[in-house]
């Protein structure tokens, strides 16, 4: 009813903000990618999933970024739960302690994790004046400490995205289904879960697709470890090859899009299901 | 109710355990910055920076002013303007996006967003790429946080517009008599002041602490802070990184506590995006 | 006078609303009833001129609308969810249409304080939104509708989301004022007895269509279809013969005299056969010698101010109120007469 | 505009890396023109010189000489003679002035005793090899950092390798089973802390953790030799501030800052009085007697395929 | 029998309900009926075990539930908005208590099917919820707490989200059901006319407290309390003294003869004054020598079965019920008799 026509040109400036800054560059480094203008081909995606090098680096984003994502959203279900059914003491300020993490840049989780976990770092430092050895020392440098940056910097994300989607969950429901006799666990399995797999995607998704971006820990403590986002800053700082750096690029986008899309159509579905 | 519930504990457990993780390290930074330890390494830069006697020292702030004042300085530029030209562009363009009904705008609301899901390197080595003519033009590093910050200032407004139903508030002042230009603002604007607050808030805390996108658009004479912390992280000893750090926190511990208690449920889930 | 010609709209395949063509009594007030779904909201929607008719046109004293948009109909309007503006408090809610009329504030005010004096809240005038109950906003909504002083009042459901005792407070209230405001007024419910007491006039509408109007007891008393029959009140309707002689009527477990009455629509030629329509209350017991026929009480239930049986005479149904005190015990038998003025036929 | 000729642009201005930071904090005491810090490696300030090329963005650049030489190939520099040009000894500068060197450094080990953890105190590039040293060895990333290629490349030189290199890079090989990482940025503090044990570096760097930041550090010419390294700056094409650039570039050469970058034991190249206890700390004359001085022209023009060969072979 | 014993509860501050004692005739449907906010809802969680008594007990056969999980009561629960699972159809929907009760997949359907066919929607079976109407979600959540054959049946407001035709439909279905079940019951509700029609027994429920519990015709009749009288259908209430010869009670307006009838308890001794309430059905229009008392016609409005006339009666306002075919003028001057045996009075 409310007549659109004459008021579109309003969306005016936002167009013109995304198509200048968003898709005109990524445009721009699909077509650097597949060769520019003239005779074009893809030789650089080609090199991208051949070459044993670039491939690795893919691949360990791949495996980095879902093993974070997993791990996250597992180890803030309990909380986001607590949060969700306001069970938690002093709420606002631990939420507000929660999502600190989300607003560092990943070089700031670098560094913690450096300071935490390196080689002299407090906690192995700690542990050998307790038990006269310094576990979890340099575990900064390998996957794990890897995993643990990234999982610090998701810790938010995961935790609000599966709040929301808590809240969200009406529980009614669960009122319905206790007063027909279902206790905790078949509440959980047979109301609860079915409902909530999807926020469970979800959450998934979007730290999937935020650790698979974010290079800045990276940056600071992969060492012999490399990463897309990494390989991608190599390329534009020392010499590299404008083609497979835009490659690389288009490539890490399109994985996040897809991710988060196929996820959303999945979401889409189960709406017009339920 | 009064009975024990161990899944409850556990959770309760959990949620303090991260809770730990997420502060040990800010508070081992923080004493970092104020105290002489020794224990995690000798500083260097013995010639830059007064060492109070005792174990209390402010010295470190001093100089990370004296070296980095003006990122700090920059980067508070970047996050106000930032917030100015997000809202002025995310407004009119979140008010159509939620009232129109044409099928269209949904896709163009998804390519609005997709900055929130796509990995910021690659954003930025696009705009490095595409408008290479302009490299180390500051307004450069602008755009790339416009880019960012829009989507998250739009999905804010939107979320809330939604939220209450702002299509039959219209048709309310409509029968009233209301053009849309009087609807919109005698209707519309003052709804959204406090998700322009929230929005606002946001916008700065991200923009202040973003990375991965501007980091390889600085140049040598704008760089933003997070630039600087990096730099301090590799060059400097642990005490001044701490320093840095803490200037960093000291700006954004304050607006994320604001966010929880001005924050509404509708933006949880945006803050996830963040 | 406020008229409307064939309106006509539907969504996508399905028609919501057809040929709805009625002229609105000037000062009068006007209800719509009908069930869910039934077009109520798209025909005061394409009034109020928020929906483009597909086919027909909204006259105002003879001037088409069709072309003015809403903002500039000046009718009042208001909404089954109040709809108020919760960034304002009560009486700049009320000004708000003035607001977007230029008015000075001073005029504002003072035409804000006569409209809140008028319904009674004006202790409310300063108080938040999100601080009143939900009468109160209702009271709200009102104000602000006639505060701009409209052409027209349209009002969609504003009672169905309060609950039964509130709504039986405001319904009286809002008689008092909207008899005395005496503004053309459209009132949209699904609440027969807030259609019958409010209304003048009543439409009843089924599937986009108006099945009858006119005042609410002709409608009751002389209903136009079975539908009409059906919907308003409580009835018995049975398949019976009028005989020859027009003025007897065969029932299925009776037979009774029909004092003609202008409410039964004389049987066509033809055939004899139709429909009969008694109303609960059109029946009463009587001693066995009086009586039109003789029953078996199924169930009493009460109702409060009266007492309905479910009668049983030949196998039909038979459903009567009598006295609330009345004593009867379930499958004892009964003596029923029918009020034979009170008889409505149709052809069937 | 006036505040802008207060700056100047130095690409790879390091303040952990000979002293940077003292000296920038010094000529901006004197002058009060700003150095702003650059964490640039020599191959990442050329990258970036030559993608700035249409607008440039920097005033000078600080480069390991061999790269300084290459930047010079493609002409990304211009022809500036500082004062106190003439007392530059014409190995250690281009006659054209597109380049030269402000002091010199060697290749050591700079080892952090107390994270050895016991370990022995490793003396020539055969001990690093030692699995005694899994995981704490570090040398930079050649194709960013400007030492870490003088390095993959002299090491051939060092152990007697041909033209081929292949002597060098089957040690790197090697000795690529203890590395803890090819470093992008200086790890000074790193080591400095202990969170690095070995850092194969300019000696420079290592005497002043030792003495300057008294660390516990020991700084070690390997048995088989050094690299001697000069480190250049050189003026940049079109620079946008030249008029601040130049005087900038003459104070690098005088006394003050000369003796500045001594005093983080880099050699200043110019002939400065320094002081005695200055002079004992730097190690003696006879720990450089093998120290090899590679041929810049032919380092440079193998510079972009020694990287790549590093890269293939080495780093994956 | 379903029992409690004083149960109590308070949200904070505020006292929800206090001190509610109840023996719940077995297999008996007992109607909750109060104003919003009067503890309804609160009161049938504690019934279910969802909400903590703060004092009292609820007991089943003598058996103390206290310590007794929801989920273990067998207790079936309706609740206003229907609350059923959007992921699984409406035979899962039903089958889910059955489910949780370990059933073999063959038993569920059946005793799943023989449910929807009790209450007609067989049909609905393989629907998904979102698929099918308001009333029929609320047919398929009364199905889904009546399959587990509940001990006991609570119901929240089950039909206050529907319609009011609709309401008017399930309310007689509910009636039939409920009755042919013999479940004990307890409904909520603050319809009357539900909490009449499908009560045996009525509670009325005021600031959390039991104003008032008995059958409906009893306590409609014979209201205990002003609140009661006013609450349950129209009345009027006067200031009224009774004469010595109690047979005798005079109003603001009129003396009339009270039949002694046991509903008006009798005044205290100390002072004759007292409150009287007259139903407008306990009064008629008579001719000029019979009446009570005379009075002018204010308004006269159709309330389909009978007319509702507004009179002032010595400046008091009096409502009347009449035969909705009864022709009266405004203002035009009638005479009323009161029905003596239907007074009810009370002290004041
Ligand atoms: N925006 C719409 N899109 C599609 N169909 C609609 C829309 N609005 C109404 N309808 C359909 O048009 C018909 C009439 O709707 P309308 O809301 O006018 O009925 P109503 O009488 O107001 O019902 P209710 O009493 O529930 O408000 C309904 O069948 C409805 O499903
Ligand atoms: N969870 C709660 N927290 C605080 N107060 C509550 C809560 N639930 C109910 N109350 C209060 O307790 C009182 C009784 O509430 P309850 O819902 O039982 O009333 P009700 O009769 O069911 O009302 P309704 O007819 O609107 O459902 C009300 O005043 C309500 O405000
Ligand atoms: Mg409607
Ligand atoms: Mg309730």
């Amino acid at each position: 009813m409310s007549s659109g026509g004459p008021r579109l040109f309003l969306l005016l400036p936002l167009f013109a903000v995304i198509a200048a800054f968003l898709l005109y560059p990524l445009g721009f480094l699909f077509r650097q990618s597949i060769g520019g203008t003239s005779g074009f081909d893809f030789e650089s995606y080609k090199a991208l999933f051949c070459d044993s090098y670039a491939r690795a680096a893919l691949i360990h984003s791949l495996l980095l970024s879902s093993l974070v994502a997993v791990s996250s959203t597992l180890v803030c279900l309990p909380s986001a739960w607590l949060f969700a059914h306001n069970l938690f003491p002093a709420q606002r300020v631990v939420r507000a302690i929660f999502t600190l993490p989300m607003s560092f840049s990943g070089i700031i989780m670098g560094f913690l994790t450096v300071i935490m976990l390196g080689r002299i770092g407090v906690v192995p430092q700690l542990a050998q004046k307790l038990f006269g050895h310094d576990y979890l020392s340099g575990s900064a440098y390998r996957l794990h400490g890897l995993v643990i940056a990234y999982l610090y910097f998701e810790i938010p994300r995961a935790t609000l995205t599966l709040e929301s989607s808590f809240r969200k969950f009406d529980r009614r429901l669960s009122l319905a289904a206790r007063s027909l006799g279902a206790n905790g666990w078949q509440r959980f399995s047979y109301v609860l879960l079915p409902l909530i797999w999807l926020p469970l995607l979800s959450t998934f998704a979007v730290t999937f697709s935020a650790s698979l971006g974010s290079f800045g820990v990276a940056l600071i403590v992969a060492r012999r470890f490399s990463l897309l986002p990494l390989e991608i800053y190599q390329q534009i700082i020392g010499y590299g090859n404008p083609r497979l750096m835009s490659a690389m690029a288009i490539t890490l986008v399109t994985i996040a899009f897809l991710v988060n899309y196929s996820v959303r159509l999945a979401g889409d579905r189960q709406q017009r299901v339920i | 109710m009064t009975k024990f519930k161990p899944g409850l504990v556990t959770a309760h457990l959990l949620t303090w355990l991260l809770l730990i993780v997420v502060i040990a390290p800010l508070l081992v930074v923080i004493l970092g910055a104020f105290l002489n330890v020794s224990f995690l390494g000798l500083a260097s830069e013995q010639w830059a920076a007064r060492k109070g006697d005792g174990i209390f020292n402010h010295g470190w702030f001093a100089y990370v002013f004296h070296l980095y004042g003006s990122n700090i300085l920059f980067s508070l530029l970047l996050a106000g303007l930032s917030v100015v030209i997000g809202a002025a562009i995310s407004l009119p363009g979140a008010y159509i996006l939620a009232t129109c009904r044409w099928r269209g705008l949904r896709i163009f609301e998804e390519v609005v967003l997709l900055p929130l899901s796509i990995p910021g390197i690659a954003m930025s080595i696009g705009l490095i790429e595409a408008y290479i003519t302009f490299r180390g033009q500051w307004w450069l590093i602008l755009c790339g946080h416009i880019l960012y910050t829009v989507p998250l200032m739009t999905r804010v407004l939107t979320n809330s517009l939604r939220s209450f139903d702002i299509a039959r508030l219209e048709l309310v002042a409509q029968s009233l008599g209301a053009g849309w230009w009087h609807r919109f603002v005698f209707v519309v604007v003052p709804n959204l002041r406090h998700s322009l607050i929230v929005g606002s808030l946001l916008v700065f805390a991200v923009s202040w602490g973003e990375f991965n996108v501007s980091y390889l658009l600085n140049t040598p004479l704008h760089q933003t802070y997070p630039a600087a912390l990096y730099a301090t992280f590799t060059a400097n000893s642990f005490q001044v990184s701490s320093a840095a750090t803490t200037i960093f926190l000291a700006l954004i511990i304050p607006i994320l506590f604001a966010l929880q208690w001005l924050g509404g449920d509708e933006f949880t889930h945006v803050e996830q995006s963040a | 006078m406020l008229e409307t010609i064939g309106l006509r709209k539907s969504y996508g395949s399905q028609l919501a609303v057809d040929d709805f063509s009625h002229r609105f009594a000037p000062g009068k007030i006007t209800t719509i009833l009908g069930p869910s779904g039934s077009g109520k909201s798209t025909v005061l929607g394409m009034i109020a001129g928020l929906l483009q008719p597909d086919r027909g046109r909204v006259e105002l004293g003879g001037r088409d609308l069709t072309s003015i948009s809403p903002e500039r109909r000046d009718f009042g309007m208001v909404f089954q969810h109040y709809a108020l503006f919760p960034h304002l408090n009560v009486q700049q809610n009320v000004e708000f249409g003035l607001r977007v009329r230029r008015l000075t504030r001073k005029r504002r005010a003072e035409r804000a304080r006569e409209t809140l004096q008028m319904i009674r809240i004006e202790h409310l005038a300063d108080r938040r939104i999100r601080e009143i109950s939900g009468g109160e906003q209702q009271r709200v909504a009102l104000a602000r509708a006639i505060a701009i002083r409209p052409k027209v009042l349209l009002m969609d459901e504003p009672l169905s989301a309060l609950d039964a005792r509130l709504r039986e407070e405001l319904r009286s209230e809002l008689l008092r004022l909207l008899r005395d405001l005496a503004i053309t007024t459209i009132y949209v419910t699904h609440d027969q007895i807030e259609a019958m007491t409010l209304g003048h006039e009543m439409i009843i509408l089924n599937h986009g269509q108006v099945e009858q109007a006119g005042p609410p007891d002709e409608l009751y008393l002389r209903p136009a279809s079975l539908f009409v029959a059906n919907f308003l009140g409580d009835s018995n309707v049975f398949a019976a013969e009028s005989e020859e002689v027009s003025e007897r009527l065969r029932l299925p477990f009776a037979t009774i005299n029909l004092q003609p009455n202008g409410h039964n629509s004389s049987p066509n030629e033809h055939s004899s056969r139709c429909w009969a329509m008694i109303r609960p209350e059109s029946m009463e017991l009587v001693p066995e010698g009086e009586a039109d026929f003789a029953a078996t009480v199924e169930s009493a239930t009460f109702l409060g101010n009266r007492l309905r049986l479910q009668l049983r005479a030949a196998g039909e149904k038979v459903i009567v109120d009598v006295e609330n005190r009345c004593a009867v015990s379930p499958s004892a038998p009964v003596y029923v007469k029918v009020k034979g003025a009170e008889v409505a036929t149709w052809p069937r | 505009g006036k505040a802008a000729d207060k700056v100047v642009i130095q690409y790879d201005c390091i303040p952990n890396y000979a002293n940077w930071g003292g000296v920038t904090a010094e000529y901006t005491r004197e002058t009060g023109v700003r150095i702003p810090p650059d964490m640039k490696g020599s191959s990442a300030a050329m990258a970036a010189l030559e993608a700035e090329k249409a607008n440039p963005q920097a005033d000078c650049a600080y480069y390991s000489a061999a790269i300084g030489y290459q930047a010079s190939e493609k002409g990304l520099h211009q022809s500036y003679k500082p004062k106190g040009w003439e007392k530059i000894p014409s190995s250690l500068k281009d006659p054209g002035g597109l380049w030269w060197t402000v002091h010199t450094a060697y290749i050591g080990l700079i080892v952090n005793k107390s994270a050895l953890k016991g370990k022995p105190v490793p003396q020539s590039f055969a001990d690093l090899l030692k699995p005694d040293y899994k995981g704490m060895v570090v040398y930079d990333d050649p194709t960013i950092l400007g030492t870490g290629f003088t390095y993959v490349y002299g090491i051939n030189a060092i152990l007697k390798g041909g033209p081929d290199m292949n002597a060098g890079f089957a040690y790197l090989k090697k000795l690529d089973a203890n590395i803890l990482n090819y470093a992008k940025d200086t790890v000074y503090n790193d080591v400095l802390r202990g969170e690095i044990p070995i850092w194969i570096n300019a000696d420079g760097n290592g005497l002043k953790m030792k003495y300057v930041d008294k660390g516990d550090i020991e700084v070690v010419i390997p048995r088989e030799g050094t690299i001697a390294m000069p480190l250049v700056m050189a003026m940049v094409k079109n620079d946008p501030h030249p008029d601040a650039t130049k005087p900038y570039l003459d104070w690098l050469l005088s006394d003050t800052a000369q003796k500045i970058m001594a005093e983080s034991f880099f050699r200043p190249v110019m002939h400065v009085q320094l002081s005695a206890a200055l002079q004992k700390e730097f190690l003696p004359e006879s720990a450089y007697a093998k120290a090899v001085v590679l041929p810049l022209a032919e380092m440079a023009a193998n510079a972009d395929a020694v990287k790549e060969r590093w890269t293939n072979e080495i780093k994956h």
